[in-house]
């Protein structure tokens, strides 16, 4: 393979090509307790999320469908992966130090709660040398929040 | 099939005069810029035309009677000339300085649209028009009730011709709004045959020239049309300017859509009297400076000749179309017979947004996304965009081979 | 009464700064530019800064995937933020770019007043307003029935406050409009208390800034007001660009004036989603390039220190006070306590316009007319208009003493 | 007198400003048989123009009212000197000769028709170096088209 895009290979690493391709919990929850649509219409990204709690609350299942770039897509799957069995404090401090990572490449005080998960959704790191791809990382957990907080959108404008 | 570009049109030298093409870029790699269909770059002539009126002849215009106000009127006045020459319209004063051509378009819905138009009377613009050319229309039926009928297009990118005469055919139709050439299929809508059929059932014809205007020579009286539009900016002008011309009869009859300075005769608190057009709607203090740039940008485009911008267009076409065809796994969308320097395409393992980051990072500018044809992606079934490669007369073969080269890699990068 | 301008305010030095300023005149004579209240000159960093955007960073905003359009895109929106600084906007996001302060007048006009007011509430504006602020609520009148009242000004050009309140008392008034500074009798409102008034009547208040943005720092948190709007060549940035400034929640519930690409979140044929602001009111290409101007404008004016510009012009207004009361046969019009650098005078030998003329000859630019505030003139009987007067910050002393010695010899010209 | 102006001496000669500051023929015509207005919106120009014809069509009277600068009351004046006596078609042709004058600061076949007419009119040439001032001094001449014409208004726009 040619190297013209080579140093590419930190934006999009292999996890992030693979969960492009095959997004994991790529499906509808019919038994979702909430769900939330989120847009970009600049890149006309559009994904629809699917949360259902356990009995204490925490999120038992996350799931996703809809369309995007490889970045938006590995991005809400990675997410969905990331969540289940958080309660849903922890799922928006956590999508709050993700949006740092994906915004400027490092979240200094993430390790502490939260090391695993963050470990998990690094490989996204790369993004923020790409300002005009922030938004297609950061949409499902801004998603997310608006699932969380029962509305019906969320725009990543 | 591949024509060659007349010897005058020297593209090499052409480039010498675009300062922003021997800017140094990032990563070293040299500026393949391929989105002169969103807005154009300025060739020095612009620029020194804009900086010579700041720095030797500005003044607010038609208000002084001072010298260098006097200087700033004629300047502005004479872009306003150059514009009508440049369309050939009879009468400078058929020429409306606008923003844009959006503005232009929403002119034409408020004036036109609200101002003239009966309430049952129809709009019809077809699937391949820009946003401009729909929502200022979806405002007008909301607004005012007045039917907005779309014209199909084929599935090579064609006007429908047979659908549009059926959308016609009642008479209800008021105005036929479309683009002379699509910013997305590249197609160049037959627009003498469009006025005819038009005007055979009663209605007036606005074109979106946006494209065209950049890529042929515009002849407004013998394409026989009501009102044409284009914008500054895709015409290697500055921005925040932009051109509505409208054949006098009409903009006659058109009430003005900003009400201000300049625009009015006389002003009492009881009433205010129009000014003849086109003050009547130029409100306020008009884009002198980018008026005296697009000048200069006509008279750039003008010396080097439309018919030869033209020709080196299509010898890009001809290039593009069977250059394009080697890549794997890519589709062009759009194949009619008469199109200008407008590619958009899909690749089959890559999402067009990824794809333009690929190739910016190998510093080929392209557009990724529905390129505010929304509509258009819809009906060709792609919600998730296109990535778009457009031409201007200082793109060059070897340009389009390094983006077929760097789109064959990509999709090796992504598979 | 001569207050001095601060020693830090060097108008030599800043003479500099604008390159049309040093321009060899006709007749060898300096230019002695007395209209910057019609438009202000240019500085040097206001060119270069557009020069640099066109010759390094240009391409289409909010569309592009790659470096240049990101470049652009930041750098627009950055001038939207030095913008909002500038006025202390609370947030960017209430700043929406136009083309001039007709044009945000305009937008409030059909957005507040055609989108939000009922059609009982009528519009107050005052009798000191240009046109920019009187045509757009005729029209509105004119088309929704709003009713429009003037609140009156006194022989010495200031608000009659009693009016004011008199004209808000029963409590029909939706929106008062009224200058921030008069392009006529200099005249700086009260704004504070104009905005205390009438939302104690709950009406919202538009402010014109044209004039006003120029000479003072201008704090909307401070002020109170719901909108405020000035224009960029006033301020010695580019034309073709202007500011509309409003409350978030007023901007959220206006619906567009225009309809286009970029102001849109989704559109079918049937239905279009509206952007969010400022977006929504920003169709189609912006004044790219002019916003980029407007930022160094904005930078310009605030590394001088708007009030050591502001000092230094009430230092030029007190001795144009004083100096053009020697002058023979002068009127001058309007006398109010808190006035900026602008002189309307009326000269009893000589019509405006041939006084224009000659002081023309001398090199002095001075504007002729009624300024486009031609029921300001009717009111104080001057139905000929007036010659004005009106300073910059590169105004000096020394020009006003040329001023006034041309006008005692113009006059002894045609006695 | 200093000579700061003397240059304008040209423009204004005395005989403009004599007929600026007295206007001739200032004052309406009751029993008029045209009349017509004309504005110049720019500097607030406004004349009223009162023509009254002879049996045999001529131009019996010509008379004015209104306000305007030195240019545009002189010009009204030496125009309602000028066309008394003159028909229709005699004025209309005079006044095309005047425009070019006032244009361009000649009228190479002026003298052969009008020699004696021309003349007097010629002190208003200086103006056509002055472009913003040409509507001033051919506004009484579209007035006194409009008149002819049997149209109410004119407009030097
Ligand atoms: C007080 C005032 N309002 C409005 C305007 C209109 O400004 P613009 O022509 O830039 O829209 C001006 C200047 O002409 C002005 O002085
Ligand atoms: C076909 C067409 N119409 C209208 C427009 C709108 O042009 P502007 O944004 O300059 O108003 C464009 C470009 O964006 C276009 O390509």
């Amino acid at each position: 393979m040619s190297g013209l895009f080579d140093d590419l290979r930190d934006l999009y690493q292999e996890v992030i090509l693979d969960h492009g391709r095959k997004p994991r919990n790529f499906r509808r929850l019919d038994d979702a307790d909430a769900t939330a649509r989120g847009d970009n219409p600049m890149c006309g990204d559009r994904i629809e999320l699917f949360i259902r709690r356990a009995p204490d609350g925490s999120i038992a299942d996350a799931a996703f469908q809809g369309r995007g770039c490889a970045i938006s897509t590995a991005s809400a799957s990675l997410m969905t992966e990331t969540v289940k069995g958080k309660t849903a404090d922890e799922a928006k401090d956590l999508g709050a130090k993700f949006r740092e990572l994906a915004m400027t490449g490092v979240c200094p005080d993430c390790g502490a709660s939260f090391a695993d998960e963050m470990e998990r959704l690094a490989p996204l790191s790369g993004v923020h040398e790409f300002p005009s791809r922030v938004k297609c990382a950061t949409l499902a957990w801004h998603t997310l929040n608006a699932a969380l907080d029962g509305a019906k959108e969320a725009s990543s404008e | 099939m591949d024509t060659l570009a007349p010897a005058t049109f020297d593209v090499a030298r052409i480039r010498q005069d675009f300062p922003i093409l021997s800017q140094p870029q990032a990563r070293g790699r040299p500026l393949v810029f391929l989105d002169s269909g969103a807005s154009a770059q300025k060739p020095r002539v612009v620029i020194d035309a804009m900086v010579r009126c700041m720095e030797t002849a500005y003044a607010n215009v038609h208000r002084g009677a001072y010298r260098l106000s006097e200087l700033a009127t004629n300047s502005y006045e004479a872009a306003r000339e150059a514009t009508a020459r440049f369309i050939n319209a009879v009468d400078a004063r058929e020429i409306v300085f606008t923003r844009n051509s959006t503005e232009a378009m929403n002119l034409v819905a408020h004036g036109w649209g609200r101002g003239v138009m009966k309430p049952g009377q129809a709009v019809l613009i077809s699937e391949l028009e820009h946003h401009a050319n729909i929502v200022p229309w979806q405002m007008l039926r909301d607004d005012k009730g007045n039917e907005l009928r779309v014209c199909r297009i084929t599935d090579s990118g064609e006007l429908d011709l047979d659908d549009l005469e059926m959308k016609l055919a009642d008479g209800k139709v008021g105005l036929v709004a479309i683009a002379h050439m699509s910013n997305v299929l590249g197609t160049v809508t037959p627009v003498e045959r469009i006025v005819a059929m038009a005007h055979a059932h009663g209605a007036k014809v606005l074109l979106d020239g946006s494209q065209a205007a950049v890529h042929r020579r515009v002849d407004v009286q013998a394409i026989g049309c009501d009102f044409y539009c284009f914008t500054g900016h895709k015409l290697y002008g500055p921005t925040g300017i932009g051109v509505l011309w409208g054949k006098p009869e009409h903009l006659d009859r058109m009430p003005p859509m900003l009400g201000g300075g300049d625009m009015i005769s006389y002003v009492t608190f009881e009433k205010s009297e129009w000014a003849p057009v086109p003050a009547k709607f130029e409100a306020g203090t008009p884009a002198i400076v980018e008026a005296v740039g697009l000048h200069a940008a006509i008279d750039y485009v003008t010396a080097i000749g439309m018919p030869a911008i033209e020709a080196h267009e299509r010898s890009l076409v001809d290039h593009a179309t069977s250059t394009l065809a080697t890549v794997p796994g890519l589709t062009l969308l759009g194949a009619a017979q008469d199109r200008g320097g407008v590619f958009a395409f899909a690749l089959d393992a890559a999402h067009p947004h990824d794809l333009a980051t690929l190739l910016d990072r190998a510093g080929i500018a392209v557009r990724a996304g529905r390129h505010c044809a929304e509509p258009l992606h819809t009906r060709f079934g792609l919600e998730n965009g296109t990535t778009r490669a457009s031409f201007g007369l200082y793109t060059t073969r070897e340009e389009i081979d390094i983006l077929a080269q760097a789109l064959t890699e990509a999709r090796e990068f992504f598979r």
